[in-house]
């Protein structure tokens, strides 16, 4: 086969590395540092290479001694620095795997340990390995990491991640060569002897040693202790580690004496001890002259073990040489943290199948299908992709939210709002559960009645709101808004369990039981009059209450209740039958659809306060002007103390309050800071929500301004990110129907 | 490798109940007619019930519409899962089940049969869910 | 990865688990009846330990029993698991 | 090859038994108070004293990324005195902090990220901070590898950018304080851990420590991670938990980022170094730990994050992985001044974000230490906030680590 290096052609052996073929074509240089620009050459046989950095095509900062060749292959030098080029990502996974027995590193040690365990064994070989009865064995696979004792990185073939967890690790992790000091130790040609023997002693090189160093990366990763070994001159493992132990070389068994080590003679600029990272002795000393004594020190200064081969050949002799400088012994230095990758893996490598359109689930509801299909424009709102308008032929999004508003005050409309999230409550003392748990109290919630709740956090401020429907003796529905439903369900769970296990009360999500369309507008009644049995005028079915029935031939149950101040229904069938109750409100009479565009500008002008939009966490409920929601008769609910603190109950606090711009088509913009005056720079509040009303026809937005109740008819300003500051009317909050004659809908005729 | 074939099955009417479930903690096993599976120490699935059958408990919720379900059938179904899973699958033996996540998802783990695998989701997760199956298939195959 | 042992399912790995802080805390009898400063000792303030620690998870992914453990904030080890 | 750091940083003195203001702990904040105390207030009767070696915690476990754009008033000030200092930092220290106003873009992907993203600019800007919003197209002009298709799970709907904002090399920031504190005077003791503080009539005398009793006027903690063991010497309790903060470093590239990148949704923030590598950062593990070390699946998620928004990074290579201990305050706001405990006195809860504020954080605390009272910079940062409810909640601006 060929192959190309730094544009000449050469001929390449099957199974060969490319640092196998350049020492065999002779090619004992090639390559230069990255700081000095040196000529260096191949010096190493394994992943510890210092010198021979290549880029092949879009992989950068391959080592040449663990590229294997195939005919074609172009790779170029690379002087300790790649190259990033967008290409498409190579298809990359992860793997979980059990085993009572891991044992990393596939030489005689490891391959012994391996035969010799029981049950379920993985061996783990970087290089080529034979097969082995009863083992899995994992070759071209390098464990990257040993993380808490018992659960093993690896990336097998630079492509796929394994996540082992282990009963017992076995470490045969061997040990690496390490070069001697001397002048020139980096030169062309100069290489560690065990590389020297791999090439087949190759003419023109020199072989060195400085003797071998234990692979205890992850070991010490681990949490394992080193003592440094006289007879090896390098730290070999020490103690126990629970789980995990270590065979062959890596103790220091086995391994030649050490020669014996002295600063050399020289020129100190010229003695190389971290070859990738260029430093030389005389850096070191350098160092050491600056005042500085800790091997992380030593470390950071001169950039030592900080190359992308981590000071696999360069750490040791570091020690050593700065124990020489300091004059103390090399064991009372220590060594830098052994820190994982053992050696560098791809973030693609690592990000697995998880990127794309797998990285985060898309939730949607059973009517989905009918809203793709009608060409709803939708919004991420947590996970649920919820439809946001339904644009006509020509429309922006303002045209048809405006379009979608008006249907819904002045005729009929209907929302997919499914995705609120549905907590079952059970039990007899459910309400026990919910009198501690929302702000306000429901003893005197009737069977077949729904009533608004808010919750706070222990600190008093608002966490979500929702509607508290009373279907039984002992049985209550609540709904959550869309994004918090999995929280608020956690929080009831973890009050219940662990602050209240005296309470004969449970808890089921039936968020996904229920699909839900709000059929909303003077007009509902005629809507669904056709499609159903239960009796809808204001007499028999009053606001706030619940119903049971069909509609449209589903069983359903129907509450009154209003996020529009409008006349409005919801229908709660089983999630099975979503689209096909949908279908029937879509198609019966001309209901418009909305989205959660015009579903925000309808509850804004009833200022019907959005968790999350008009709230951050630092508001209360007395903020957002709902001391109706906030019992003055319970003894206590979660977040009640808080919202007795100074600070809490100050009255300049920001409060929301409406704003309508003195011009009535200037749209303020959301997150728009609120000032007294034009040039005013004290932040007196800002815009939550800001939209243009079809009912009003003009623009208004909901704001929290300091002291903002008392303040109605004052003009502030809007500062804007960029452009002028907008005059704006500081109004009440509820800005449509304030005396709240529409819930009712039509007068009956 | 063998093949592992991936489809939907529809589940029966399904209901959570409350009290002393009748299964040990992670198994599951045939009560009347359904399939008992154990959710919690005080919680459990049954597979084949309606919320009249269980009256009597400390309380009953119909699930029937809360999960959608896939089941992986062949020799590799396991490493499928391995995939996104970080149990022991070994482990966990036909008569047995888990609630775990799989990829970004909680699931309900079923093993009917030595190489046949169920997996219980919520119904808004089964297009994630079938995707990341369909294109972890891909690795075995 | 930590390895924690719910009381239920056996030992999982931690991504399954959401984290609850250190055990113990109470929730007052009688909240109205504490200074300021002894409902933010209750709210905020917390021992933060170096070492042992009494501690609730809860399976979120698994079964969604919360329970408590001691584990060490140095090692990670866990000494005592718990209901 | 040009020297990075100069030829002498510091001397390595024996701690004498007493000191007028003991510091304890010389990480990046303890070295600044220490430096701001000599030159702003004379007083070089001074000790930082490091259990370890200086530096070493998470002034150097951080991805160094410096900004000011917090959303309250009392942050913005706090920070943006900071970032001002650091704007003459070099010159001051007379050292290459490698400081590179780069710009620091945080990334919106969400209509919520968007109205809390312009609400966090709106605010900036009446408080003098240099922020814009920027629409996805000039998001893209700022940041041409930045991946903002639509079609994404979590396209880029927009950015806050701080065009003065960026990053510097952090051992040089802390070494830079040290050498200068060092030449003042000031007794930078390694090796000396505190075991005890000595309380006589209510009042901290003294601390204990491997290196025996030094006493001191006033006593500063400045320990960040290790706060609440401190505090528990003196019987104080802190609203502070300690986490991991993981991070990670790549191989080393030919620039392709020359600004920094946040995204608080999908939990990454990325800048590219001098040198060439990336340096990436994600939020703090969920359980209290003091191990320095964090779970992988945090930096999983991590880089499934930065492939979503940096596609051409997919070969990029994780070199080396490391945690530090951060301490977190329920604001995600720091607590800096005086303490229930007479002449002790206390700067932590930085949580993620305490790189950036240092020499602000230095500067204040100084100013505490050597009038016995909060600076204007920190007073709204009080124990007392907790009592009273008066929170300054960042988690917005600081909802990743950073």
């Amino acid at each position: 086969m060929r192959f190309t290096f730094a544009g000449a052609e050469y001929e390449g052996r099957e199974g060969e590395t490319l640092a196998a073929a350049l020492v065999r074509h002779g090619i004992l240089g090639g390559f230069r540092s990255v700081e000095r620009g040196r000529p260096r050459g191949v010096y190493s046989a394994h992943e510890e290479e210092p010198n021979a950095l290549v880029q092949v095509g879009a992989e950068p900062m391959l080592r040449a001694t663990l590229v294997e060749l195939r005919d074609g292959l172009v790779a170029e030098p690379l002087a300790g620095k790649g190259r990033l080029v967008a290409a498409p990502a190579p298809r990359c996974e992860s793997m979980h795997a059990h085993c009572e027995v891991l044992v990393v590193g596939g030489g005689a040690s490891g391959r012994a340990a391996a035969a010799a365990a029981r049950g379920r064994v993985i061996l783990l070989e970087q290089g080529r390995c034979a097969p082995l009865d009863g083992v899995l064995v994992l070759d071209r696979t390098v464990a990257l990491g040993l993380y808490e004792r018992d659960w093993v990185l690896a990336v097998e073939r630079g492509r796929r991640l394994w996540k082992i967890r282990a009963r017992r690790v076995v470490l045969a992790t061997g040990a690496i060569e390490r070069p001697p000091l001397f002048p020139g130790n980096d030169a062309p040609g100069v290489m560690l002897a065990s590389a020297y023997e791999a090439y087949g002693r190759p003419a023109g090189a020199t072989p060195v040693s400085g003797g071998f160093s234990p692979r205890v990366h992850l070991w010490s990763q681990a949490g394992g202790r080193l003592r440094w070994d006289e007879r090896i001159g390098a730290p070999v493992p020490d103690g126990e580690l629970p789980g995990v132990e270590c065979v062959g070389r890596v103790t220091g068994a086995g391994l030649p004496d050490a020669p014996p080590f002295a600063l050399p003679e020289g020129d100190e600029d010229e003695v190389f001890v971290d070859l990738e990272r260029d430093v030389t002795l005389a850096d070191l000393r350098r160092a050491v002259g600056a005042g500085l004594r800790s091997l992380e020190h030593l470390k950071r200064y001169t950039t030592i073990g900080t190359g992308s081969d981590q000071g696999k050949t360069a750490n040791v002799n570091a020690i050593r040489a700065a124990a020489e400088l300091l004059g103390v012994h090399p064991g009372e230095l220590g060594t830098t943290t052994f820190r994982p990758p053992y050696v560098p893996v791809s973030f693609v490598v690592v990000a697995g199948r998880e990127r794309g359109p797998l990285f985060d689930p898309v939730r949607t509801t059973p009517m989905h299908p009918w809203h793709v299909a009608h060409g709803a424009v939708f919004e991420d709102v947590g996970q649920w992709r919820r439809p946001r308008f339904y644009p006509r032929d020509g429309e922006d999004m303002e045209a048809a939210v405006l379009r979608e508003c008006a249907a819904a005050r002045e005729h009929v409309a209907i929302q997919d709002v499914s995705t609120l999230g549905k907590i079952d409550v059970q039990g007899p003392d459910a309400l026990e559960f919910l009198n501690r748990i929302y702000t306000n109290a429901y003893d005197s919630l009737e069977v077949g009645r729904c009533r608004y709740g808010v919750m706070c956090t222990a600190d008093g401020m608002m966490l979500d709101d929702g509607v508290v429907m009373r279907v039984g003796e002992r049985r209550y529905v609540c709904t959550t808004t869309t994004g918090n439903a999995a929280r608020v369900l956690d929080w009831m769970e973890e009050w219940r369990q662990t602050e209240w296990p005296e309470l004969r009360v449970w808890l089921t999500s039936v968020t996904e039981q229920w699909a839900v369309a709000a059929v909303v507008g003077p007009d509902a009644r005629e809507l669904l009059a056709p499609l159903t049995r239960v009796p809808l005028d204001a007499g028999s079915f009053p606001f706030m209450a619940i119903r049971e029935g069909e509609v449209a031939g589903i069983p359903a149950r129907v509450c009154r209740v209003s996020f529009s101040g409008e006349l409005a229904f919801e229908v709660w069938v089983d999630g099975r039958r979503g689209l096909e109750l949908w279908e029937a409100l879509a198609s019966a009479g001309d209901a418009t659809p909305y989205g959660t565009e015009a579903m925000h500008v309808l509850r804004a002008e009833k200022a019907y306060p959005i968790v999350g939009q008009e709230t951050d966490g630092t508001v209360t409920p007395h903020d957002l002007g709902m001391e109706w929601v906030i019992s003055k008769t319970k003894r206590d609910f979660v977040g009640k103390r808080s919202l007795a603190r100074p600070d809490t109950s100050r009255a300049d606090r920001k409060q929301l309050v409406a704003l309508l711009p003195v011009n009535p088509d200037a749209l303020l913009r959301e997150g728009s800071q609120i000032v007294a005056a034009p040039n005013e720079r004290a932040s007196q509040g800002h815009v939550t929500s800001s939209y243009r009303s079809a009912a009003l026809g003009r623009t208004f937005a909901l704001a929290l301004v300091a002291a903002g109740r008392s303040r109605y008819g004052e003009v502030v300003y809007a500062v804007p990110p960029r452009g002028e500051p907008v005059p704006a009317e500081i109004v009440e909050a509820v800005v449509y129907d304030k005396e709240g004659s529409r819930r009712d809908g039509r007068p009956a005729a | 490798m063998t093949g592992v074939r991936l489809r939907e099955v529809a589940l029966p009417a399904t209901v959570t109940v409350r009290g002393e479930p009748p299964v040990a903690a992670n198994a599951t096993g045939p009560v009347d007619g359904g399939l008992a599976v154990w959710l919690g120490p005080d919680e459990w699935l049954v597979l084949g019930a309606t919320e009249a059958d269980y009256a009597h408990a400390d309380a009953v919720v119909d699930v029937s519409a809360s999960r959608v379900c896939f089941e992986l059938a062949g020799a590799d179904a396991a490493a499928v899962l391995a995939r996104g899973c970080s149990l022991d699958l070994d482990a966990l033996v036909p008569g047995r089940c888990a609630q775990t996540l799989l990829a970004r998802v909680d699931v309900l783990l079923l093993r009917p049969e030595e190489t046949t695998w169920r997996v219980l989701v919520r119904p808004s997760y089964a297009g994630y869910v079938r995707a990341w199956l369909e294109d972890a298939l891909r690795e075995v195959e | 990865m930590l390895r924690i042992p719910c009381p239920w399912c056996g030992d999982r790995d931690e991504v399954e688990f959401a984290y609850g802080g250190e055990a113990d805390l109470a929730y007052p009898g009688d909240p109205a009846a504490l200074t300021d400063e002894e409902w933010a000792a209750y709210l905020f303030f917390r021992d933060n330990p170096k070492g042992l620690l009494r501690e609730r998870w809860v399976h979120a992914h698994g079964c969604r029993r919360w329970f408590e453990l001691e584990r060490d904030t140095v090692t990670h080890a866990i000494h005592v698991r718990g209901r | 090859m040009t020297e990075p750091h100069p030829r002498f940083l510091w001397r390595n003195p024996e701690p004498k038994s007493r000191y007028e203001v003991v510091i304890v702990g010389g990480g990046g904040h303890g070295l600044a108070t220490a430096y701001y105390l000599a030159k702003e207030h004379g007083i070089t009767d001074v000790a930082v004293l490091e259990r370890s070696y200086l530096a070493g915690g998470n002034i150097t476990r951080n991805t160094t990324i410096i900004r000011s754009n917090y959303l309250w008033d009392e942050s913005a000030a706090i920070y943006e005195h900071a970032l001002r200092l650091w704007e003459g930092l070099e010159e001051e220290l007379d050292y290459d902090l490698l400081f590179s106003q780069r710009g620091v873009l945080n990334l919106a992907h969400t209509l919520q990220d968007v109205r809390d993203g312009v609400r966090r600019v709106c605010a900036n800007r009446l408080n003098g901070i240099d922020a814009e919003w920027l629409e996805p197209a000039e998001v893209a002009e700022v940041c041409p590898v930045l991946n903002v298709s639509p079609d994404v799970r979590y396209p880029v709907l927009g950015a806050t950018f701080q065009p003065r904002g960026g990053i510097a090399r952090h051992e040089h920031v802390a070494w830079g304080y040290a050498r200068a504190a060092d030449a003042l005077g000031v007794d930078l003791v390694q090796g000396c851990e505190v075991t005890g503080i000595e309380l006589a009539a209510g009042r901290a005398v003294a601390v204990e420590t491997t290196r025996g009793r030094i006493a001191a006027g006033r006593i500063g903690l400045v320990a960040a991670g290790h706060s609440s063991v401190l505090a528990a010497m003196a019987g104080l309790r802190l609203p502070v938990q300690s986490h991991p903060l993981q991070a990670l470093v790549s191989e080393l590239y030919d620039q392709v980022l020359d600004t920094v990148v946040m995204s608080n949704a999908v939990h990454v923030y990325v800048s590219q170094a001098h040198k060439g590598e990336l340096v990436l950062g994600a939020g703090i593990d969920a359980y209290l730990s003091y191990a320095q070390r964090g779970s992988f699946h945090v930096i999983e998620r991590q880089l499934q994050a930065a492939l979503e928004l940096f596609p051409i990074f997919a070969r990029a290579r994780v070199l080396r992985t490391w945690a530090g201990t951060v301490d977190v305050c329920p604001d995600a706001s720091p607590i800096v001044g005086p303490t229930p405990v007479e002449g002790l006195f206390v700067n932590c809860g930085w949580g993620t974000g305490g790189f950036k504020a240092t020499p602000a954080s230095g500067f204040a605390f100084a100013w505490t230490l050597a009038h016995g009272e909060p600076h204007e910079l920190n007073r709204p940062f009080s124990l007392e906030r907790f009592a009273t409810g008066a929170l300054i909640d960042e988690h917005g601006a600081a909802a990743v680590a950073h």
